[in-house]
Formats: C-alpha cells, structure tokens, sequence
C-alpha cells in the first residue's frame, strides 16, 4: 500500500480517536450533557471506509456510535464537538447532540438514537441517487446488535428487491450493549445477509490491506452495479459501552487495537517512525484544539427553543407552504 | 368546477403533480399492482384505486411496487425526503404505523429539528382512517390525533373532494412531513373540484379551517366523515330550534384556532364530534384548547362526542353503537345545550 | 397411508371449502360486515397440520387468512361462523369479525389483521409452554409477504436464540395481495430461515404424502428439541386476494387444486368412490347447516358495547384488579 | 417504613412478586446482562439497576436477556401473558415503543376485547421516560398519553419510591396489559416504602389519585417528576399567598377523575402542568375532562403547562428551556391565577 495514503489513514483514525479521549474528559468534567458512545476500535475501519466515498454525491447514516464517521466524511470538527458539548455553534446548534449528528452537506446523512432506526432511511438515500441519477450511493452502519432489527432486515430485502444502491456495514464489535452478539444472533451474518442474495464480504479491521480491498471494491460494486451489498467488519469495542459506563460484566478480553496495527503497518510499508510519531502528534494537536475551541463557543438557549416553538407549533403555519394563504 | 368523487380528486391531484414535478415519486403496497406477475397489464391502482393509472404513465422508477415492509419503505420515504426527491409514501391503512411508527415519530417528525433546519423534510405519508365498513379493530381506527400529538408531523384530514386535492397538493409542496389521512368512508363522495383559470387545483393552505355552515347556538367542530354526519343533526337541530356552525379545521396540526375561537366567541357553546380517541384525542385536544383559549366566551360546558374508549368492533350492530352519528349528536346537543 | 386418515383430512378439508364458499355466498348478499380473506387452496395443508397438533397444549396464530386454520383446530364451526357474520354466537359475539378470530380453548391463540402481527406472541405461547413445563409448541402460520416483515424475522431469531418451541409456517402461495411473491422476496425463503441455524423443510401442498411427513417431522422436531423449525409450504391461492376482489392483476394461472389432489389421492389408496362422495357431501351438509345455523342468530349490539365502554373506560377500574382500594 | 430509592422500591417488588410467584417472568436487553460473555458473573440488572440479583435468585430461565428486537419481545410477552405467564417486559426508553407498537396498540391492548373477555391479559411493559438529563430526543419523551390514548393499555407514572412499589405490584396483578412508564429522574429519590404488618409492600390501587398537597386557591395537577417541581412551585406561591393543591393523579388510565374534580370544585382554578405532549396530550386530556365535567366551579380559563412543541433538545440550556420547571409553573400561576 501508498504509504501516503497509509499516513492519510492514520492521521484521520487518530485524530479521531483524540477527539474522542478528548471529549471523554470533558464529559468526566461534567461538560458533556449526553452519555458518550465512543468508537474507540473503529476509527481505522472507519476512516478507510470513508476514503471510498464521494461526500459530493454519496450519503453516509450511522447509529448512536457515530462520531468518527461523522469526521471520517470531513465534518467540521468544531461543529462535531460543539454539537457532542449542546453548544451554539454545533452542527444543529446543539439540538440533536452526540446520537443526532447530521451533516449531509458533507455526505453524513444522519446518526441515531435508535437502533436500526438510521438503515431505511439509506434505502432513500440511495432512492434519489438512483432517480436524480448522480451517481452516489448510500452506506449505512451499524452494529452487531442492531442487525437483529426488523427495520433491518426489511431495509436489506427491500434495497436488494428494489435494485438500490445501498452499502450495509455491520460494525460487529461483539457486544450489543452488555450482550454478546454470539448470544443475541442466530447463524451468522454473512450467511443470513447472502441468503438474501446480496454480495457480502467479511473482514477483519486489523487486516488493513484487507479493509481496503473490501471497503474498495465493495463501494464500486454498489456504485457499478446499483444493487446493495454488505460488509461485516470486525472491530473491537475498546471501551464500555458508553464513557464511564460500568464493564464488570466484560471479562477480560484482550483484542488488538486496529490503530496501533496500522501504525506497525505503515512503520512496515516504510514510513519512518518520526514521520509516525509526527502524525500522531499533530492528530493529536488538531483534534485538541478542535475540541478546546468548541468548548469555548455560547450554548443556545431560550430563543432557538422559542424559534422551533413557534415553527412546529401545533397552531402555526410557519415552515410550511401557505399555498395563496394567509398564515394561520 | 368539475363533480368528481374524493378518490378521483385525488387521483388526479397525484397526476398533476407528478407530471409537474419530476422529483415527485411514489411508493407503497400494490400502488402499481400486479408487480412480478407475468400476465399482468391491468394496473390495480391501490386497494382504492388512487394510484391509479400513474404507473403506465411515470414508469415503474417513479412508482413503486413495496414489499409488506412499511418500517423499511417509509423510512426510504424519509430519507428520500432528505435528498432532494418528494416522497408520496402509502400505508394502506393507518392502523398499521404501529409497525412502523419509530419511522413516522423518530425519524421523520424530528429530522428538521435535528438538523436545526438544514434538512427540509417534504415527505407525505397517505393512509386511510376510520370505521363504518365492517373492517374490525386494525382496519378502521382514527389515528390522526395520536400522529398530531408528536411534534415535527402536520395531519391533514380531508372532507370533501376540493379538499383532498387542494391539501394533498399543498401537503406534497410542503417542506414538513404530512400525514395525509383519507377516510375509507369519503372515497365515493363526489362534489366539485376548484380549479383556477388554467385549470390546475387551487392548493389550500395547511391550517386553515373552513365554516360548513353558519349558525348562532352551537358550534360543532368535526373532520373526515363525520362533517357529513355534523351536517345531518345541523339539519335536524335546526327544525328543533337550534342553528349550528359547523366548522370543519381540515387540518389536524397545524389547527385553525382562529376560526374556532370566532366561531366560539359568536355561538358561546362548544360540541367537538370526533371519530378518535376518546381519551387524549382531537375532541380534547379542541376542548382544552377552547376552554383555556376562549373561556369568557363558553356560556355552558363544552362538550366532546367520540366513539367510547374501546378498540373497533367488527359487528354492524356493534360498530353503529361504537361511532358517532348524526342521531347521536342530536341527542348529546339536545341533552347538553337545550336549555 | 391409512385411509381411514385420509378420509378424515378428506372431510376436514372439504368442510372448510364449504364453509367458507358458503360464507362467500353470504357475503355476497351483504350479510358479512367484513372482506372475507378465504383459504380456498390451503385447506389441505392445515388440516393435516392441525392433526398433528395437541389442543391441551398446543397455540395456533394465523394470519388474516385463519378461517381454516380454526376450524381445523376445532374451534365450534357455528362460533366461527357467527363471528364472521358479526353476531352474538360468536366467538367473540361478533367483536373480533373475520381476520380476529380467537379461540385459545381449542389451541388457535388468535388471528391477525396485521401482516406478521401474530408471529411474536407465538413466541409467548412457547415461551409459556416451556416455562410451565406443559410440553406444548406453539404455531405460526404466516404468508409469503409477511415473511419479509421486520416483526417475523426477529421473532425467528428470537425464538432460535431463547429455543423456544415454536414451529414457523410460511404458506407460499406466491403473492401478497396483488404482488408477486419472487418480486417481493430476495433470495429463498428456505435458505433465508436456514441461514439463521434453523431447521426448515419446503413442502408442495399437493404432495399429501410429503404434507404428512413433514408437518409430523417438524412437530416432533419442535416439541422434542425444544427449538424452533420452519415449514415453507407451497399452497396455491385459489381466488382473489378476498372474495370479490378484483382480480384482474392476475394473469391466467392454472394451479391443481389439493383438495382434488387429496381426493385422488384417497381414491387411489383404497377409498371407494362413493365413500369419497358421501364424505363430501356429508362435509357440505354440515358446513351449510353451521352457517346456516350461524346466520340464524342475533347480532349483538348497544348493550355489548355499553359493557366494554364501562370495562375499558378511561375513568374506569373495572377489570382491573383495584388491590384493598375503592373501585374509582 | 424503611427509606428507600425509587429504583430499590422497583427493584425489591420485582424480588417479591417474583418470590410469591412462579408464573412471573421478565425480559428484556441487558436487564441480567453479560449474557453470552464468558467470564461474566457480574449482573448488570438492567441499565439503571432496576432488574439487578434477579436473575442470580430465579435463574434465566425466569430472566430473559433478548436481543434488539423489541416488537419480537414484547409480542413474545403479551403471547405469554395470554397463556398463563405474568411477563415484566422491560422496554428500555419509551421513545423505543417506535419500533414495537404494533404489539402494543394493536395486539396487546385489543386482545381482551377481541376475546370478548375470554382472554386475560396480564402483561406489564416497564419503561422510562422523560427528559432533563442530556439524552436528546430519542432517549426522553414523554409519551405516557400518546399509550393512554389507546382503548386496552393501562397507564401507570409512579412519582414516589411508595407509588412506584404498590403500583407496579397491583400492575402485576392486573388482568389488563399495564405501561409502567418510571421517569429516570426519579431512580435517585429516596423516600418511605408502604410495609403491611407482614413486611409486605402495600398495593396500590390503579386510578387512584393521591393529594400531594392540600390547598385553596389553585388545582396543581402533575405526574411523574413533575409533581416535585410542582411543590417547589407550591412553596413558592405560598409566600406570594397562593395555597395551591397539588394533585398526582399516578395513573393516566384509569384516570381518577373524582379527586380531580373535588379539589376543583374546591380552588376553581386549574393549572396542569406536564412533560408530555403539548397538543392531545396529559394536560389537553385533563384540561378538556375538567372543563367538560367540572365547569361551574372554574372561575376562570383552565392552563396548561407544557414544554412546546417540538421533540426534546439536547443541549442544557436547550433542555431546560424545553422543560417545565418550578420556576415556569409560578410564572404561569401567577400571570394566569394572581387577580
Ligand atoms: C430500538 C432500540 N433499542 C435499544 C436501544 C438501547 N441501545 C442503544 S445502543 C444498544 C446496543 C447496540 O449494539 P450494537 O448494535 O452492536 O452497536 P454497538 O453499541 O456495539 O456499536 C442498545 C441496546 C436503542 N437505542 N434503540
Ligand atoms: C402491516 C400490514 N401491512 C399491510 C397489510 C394489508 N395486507 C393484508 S393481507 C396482505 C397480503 C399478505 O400477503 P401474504 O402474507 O402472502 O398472505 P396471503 O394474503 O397471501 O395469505 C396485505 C398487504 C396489513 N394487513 N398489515
Ligand atoms: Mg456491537
Ligand atoms: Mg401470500
């Protein structure tokens, strides 16, 4: 592999696992509203994937655990941490915060607070793309636990029945919450995914070049051909279920961290270690700074509540069109 | 002004609208019809007919035959919303957002709020409502106050055919999810199109209500079918004495207050006859919202007539003892408002 | 095969054709409140299903398609009909009508209006059964386009990872409404229920012999295992989507119609033919004369409601259990 | 009386109920937890703790972890309870009764009705609800109405560690499908527990209110950790010499509709304050109720007191504009109620 494009990856993946880190001592701080759902574990699978796609054409949705997809499709970091802090300058000016990130002007359509909730949505993506003809697809991701989800399974049926050009990632991380995916699933999801008759691959996130190949040649499969397609895609869940949670039920399971893989990777394919340690650092600085810099912006308040108050209100017509009418 | 049946209004709204606008489609349950049957020709057009003929005319990439999978093919709806398409989506029957209801109040009411209104949400969910044809508890129930109640959802519920196409247009321009709520009961209802000079439906406006009748007594408020049914005992009452208003607010959410308070304010009595919920429906949603909003007006106690608070039966004679009617409203106006 | 058995499917199966052919004769003169959604072409399969059941033990749920599937489990043919007629006999005096009919006594748990809506709570009756040690399986009987809902594949998953006892039937009859089964489907049926581990068989409908075996094979598999089982069973849709429907979206397909295969079948293993025609006549006797007796009762009406009004209130404690309190 | 947390109060009935009854079962996501990892013998007992030790006292044969598949639980649950199990089914957030309510408003609450009583159903689903601590808008709605505004559902917001024990006790009895809505920012509150001479915890009986407050001169009504900021209202307005009542009306179905209008038959004044929907909510079905069944004793326009019309925020000064609060509740008291 290019180590160029090696160092690209390992830039972003630690950029944003410092974002995360970051983020998490604020939330120790007492800073963060929400419960944090971090990625830790995902970040390279992530970022590889994402360098696939064209944010000019193509959607992206996530599930709760979404932050580094979000910064994978080139979100403005600031807005990222701004949102995950409820500050103003956030994506939605902290509205949605860290399970509602939507940023479709740079091809992430949308997180999710429900599981499985953010996968039809795809199928839509995906629709227009395949009307207005642009070219794009969509990729949706989720975990483990969500692949047992009706809105799932009805997604992949009607994506593979409807030809559409959708690309469905299945972070297996293992666990679904406390719950063993082992326990939660039954069969396997490459064989129940297939079944259905759409092309699927399995790979693991610590096998890099194997990452590429599959997220390469699975984006073009979809692309080319417009029907769906599935990757499985093995990543640990480095950390609790949320920052902060209680692991007790997690035995000990030690499993490689995929960053470091790509970092002995890229060392291996010829980058020198400074040049390593270098990207590491300004990773690191970047994504500090991001996240200082959002800490430092003004929180909403009273009057954005008082604007959607009066747009959605049940006794208003605003937001909507008043075809010749007077606004009620 | 042309006579044309409600479900032809809308037909042929659908078909205006779609030969304007090229990021209009459609999708939902045999809406085409008879899709992967080799023989067949014959468009079925829905289970009512009011997809009809659009298959043959936008192709099947622009109408869409779903599997039975309501959860997967409103949220294509959505997200298609989302993209730059404008979605029609049919759910045959209302009783059946139950299974895909994260769609409708998770993901569709909220993603403009979400996005602090970076994403415009021009989504319309058609389904049908309502009781009277023998269709058993989970063909027939009145939703359209348990969908208004979550913020992020306009309801719309049509009486007449000018209505179904003036709001289905206007709902289908609209930059918010619409919840499109056809009563099975109106579809052979026929009466005059309004049409402007050129020829195309004139849209009406979400939020706007509109006076059946005038009266000085009694002000009834009803939507769906029960405008016809609010019109019979208006008939009635008036031989007994008693001149209602009939206000019909057509929409759900947004709702007209204003002209409820002025109709309120002129008749000082209340009576909200409503096919849904009996507890947390539109007749208390109405009430309250005219008890707090106009009480110095209300001469007596308003008052609500629903169905009671059971599941629909599926009897004839069970199902005419569980729906309001004219005779019933007659007689809860006469019991509460003679004196 | 005995042809005793046969002769008794053979009855079974000729009397749910002609009850419901006689109820369609009804509906067409406007005595049934609601479309009726008949079995016509499923009868055999489902007596021969039903006979491998226990009523002590065993649950039923049915589809909006249930008519037989009740009668088969000897739910009383007058109460069945008078349900479906909306009168005071019947199961329900009328409130359920023809896609709700419930007769847990005879082993038919419930009927559904929603696709797939009968599915989960199967998963209860097993759980149940296994809980309370009765030895007891539950049934789900289903159609080609319910198979894709979200409700069924997670209760199939549900049912493999709790191993519950419950036995899934898909009846194929290769369309949902007006839809083709292969256009709504991805992938197969068999290879979709076996990807997730469990056992499952394809069975043509006109094949008694095959109908015999399996439907006694998957039982026992169930009731001995403990573990769920999928049956895919080919039956042919005689008639529209509901009685009168129009069914111009059909092409003209020719399919053989089990019952007559059945007849054959008997005919061939030994039965005289005049026993085969006074089985037949003897099924369209009683039949009738169910209906018959059925349509002759009174619909019930106010007094009904008024007590369900006053049991369901939102004011009211009725039914509930007002523990040491004063009924509110 | 011993003090105990509201969570604790939750926990100890389920222990008991379960100890005094074998056809008791539960289920739900992570409520043992760990299930499936092997070196795993820490219970988790549920996201907030509530279901903690039971699996280790009755086994998983009687607690069942199930995957993310809500529809197929809770119908497996309501499958049970119609044949002779007593199911808890835990439904983590209620914003997730999306993705299962076909199985509640369809199948769970119509089952006894279509049965025409042959079929018990005693079924209870607990979960949270309500915002103020950051979850954003898929993880804090209050959809306590939206479930009680389906014919068939009981519906039951405990406000203390007591009602939250001899609620959900009598809710276990129940022969009718309960929703046990615990808002989360009551898991912390500690308060007594009602013990008869037995040690047992003492039931409580639904659509029962309760008096939180004697007073004159305003009917506060309020639910769940409303009823808290109610009181510091209370206080509040007492110094400006308002005596308000406070009432917990503790289950939304069945609603106690006697305590309600005894107290405003006694202040004429109404003032509902809630978490819940703004439109066909708790406060427009109270407000209407009242207003209908109560008339002659207001003295002036019933309130309502609600957060506005929009899913909930995430951000905390967004939240908190978003919510009701003590400080709201005396500005509306005394703005509305003062001359
Ligand atoms: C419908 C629904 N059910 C339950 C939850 C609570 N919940 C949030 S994340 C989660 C676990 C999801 O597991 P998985 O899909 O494997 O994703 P992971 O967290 O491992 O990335 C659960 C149970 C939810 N948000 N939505
Ligand atoms: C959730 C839901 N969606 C749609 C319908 C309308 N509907 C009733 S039966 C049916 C077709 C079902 O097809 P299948 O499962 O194959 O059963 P069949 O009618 O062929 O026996 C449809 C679409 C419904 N009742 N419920
Ligand atoms: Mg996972
Ligand atoms: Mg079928």
């Amino acid at each position: 592999m290019d180590i160029e494009i090696l160092g690209k990856y390992l830039f972003k993946a630690a950029f944003i696992r410092s974002f995360e880190q970051r983020l998490a001592q604020f939330s120790q701080k007492g800073l963060v509203p929400g419960l944090l759902h971090l990625c830790l574990g995902a970040e390279v699978f992530e970022v590889i994937l994402c360098s696939k796609l064209d944010s000019s054409c193509d959607q992206v949705t996530g599930s709760h655990r979404s932050h580094g997809l979000a910064l994978a499709m080139e979100t403005d970091p600031v807005s990222v941490a701004a949102e995950i802090l409820g500050l103003e300058a956030g994506l939605s000016a902290g509205i949605g915060g860290t399970q509602h990130l939507l940023a479709p002007e740079s091809g992430f359509l949308s997180s999710n607070g429900i599981v499985g909730g953010q996968v039809p949505m795809a199928a839509g993506a995906a629709l227009s793309a395949k009307v207005r003809g642009t070219g794009g697809i969509a990729v949706t991701v989720f975990g483990d636990g969500a692949f047992n989800q009706g809105a799932i399974s009805e997604t992949m049926n009607l994506a593979a029945v409807l030809s559409l050009p959708v690309l469905f990632i299945v972070e297996n991380n293992g666990l679904g919450q406390s719950t063993a995916a082992g326990y939660a699933t039954a069969g396997s999801v490459i064989q129940r995914v297939r079944s259905l008759g759409i092309a699927a691959e399995r790979v693991d996130s610590n096998d890099i070049e194997a990452v590429d190949t599959v997220t390469d040649t699975m984006t073009a499969w979809v692309r080319n051909n417009g029907s769906p397609a599935v990757i499985e895609a093995l990543v640990p869940r480095l950390g609790g279920h949320y920052h902060g949670e209680n692991e007790a039920y997690l035995g000990d399971q030690k499993v490689p961290d995929p960053l470091h893989t790509l970092e002995t990777k890229a060392l291996n394919s010829g980058l020198a270690e400074d040049q390593i340690q270098d990207i590491l650092s300004r990773a690191r600085q970047d994504a500090d700074s991001a996240v200082e810099q959002a800490a430092k912006l003004y929180p909403a308040g009273e009057s954005l509540m008082a604007k959607w108050s009066a747009k959605l209100h049940w006794n208003s017509g605003v937001g909507l069109l008043q075809a010749g009418g007077t606004d009620t | 002004m042309t006579a044309i049946s409600f479900g032809d209004a809308l037909n042929r709204t659908l078909h205006d609208c779609m030969a304007a606008d090229d990021s209009i489609i459609i999708a939902g349950e045999d809406i085409a019809g008879g899709a992967g049957i080799e023989d067949s020709d014959v468009e079925l057009g829905g289970v009512f007919g009011v997809t009809r003929g659009l298959a043959a005319r936008f192709g099947t990439g622009r109408v869409l035959d779903t599997p039975i999978t309501e959860s997967a093919f409103v949220g294509m709806g959505l997200g298609a919303a989302a993209t730059g398409l404008r979605p029609v989506i049919e759910v045959m029957f209302c009783d059946f957002f139950g299974v895909c209801f994260d769609q409708l109040i998770n993901q569709a009411a909220k993603m403009r709020f979400l996005s602090n209104d970076r994403i415009q949400l021009p989504l319309v969910i058609r389904t049908t409502m309502g009781a009277g044809d023998g269709s058993g508890a989970m063909h027939s129930q009145s939703l359209h106050a348990l969908v208004a109640s979550v913020p992020g959802l306009r309801v719309v519920c049509p009486a007449t055919p000018a209505d179904a196409a003036g709001l289905l247009k206007t709902s289908i321009a609209s930059p918010d999810p619409v919840i499109f709520m056809e009563h099975k009961g109106l579809y052979g209802l026929t009466g005059p199109l309004r049409e402007d000079e050129d020829g195309h439906i004139v849209p009406i406006p979400l939020g706007k209500g509109r006076y059946v009748r005038r009266g000085t007594d009694l002000t009834l408020v009803a939507t769906g079918a029960m405008v016809q049914e609010a019109e019979k005992a208006a008939d009635i009452l008036a031989v007994r004495g008693m001149r209602c208003e009939i206000i019909d607010p057509r929409t759900i959410s947004p709702l007209d207050m204003e002209i409820l308070i002025e109709s309120v304010a002129g008749t000082g009595r209340l009576l909200v006859v409503d096919e849904g919920a009996a507890f947390a429906g539109f007749a208390d949603a109405v009430v309250s919202k005219i008890s707090q909003k106009a009480f110095a007006f209300l001469k007596s106690a308003p008052v609500s007539l629903t169905p009671p608070h059971t599941p629909v039966p599926y009897g004839r004679a069970l199902e005419a003892a569980y729906l309001p009617s004219h005779e019933k409203i007659v007689e809860c106006a006469l019991r509460h408002f003679s004196k």
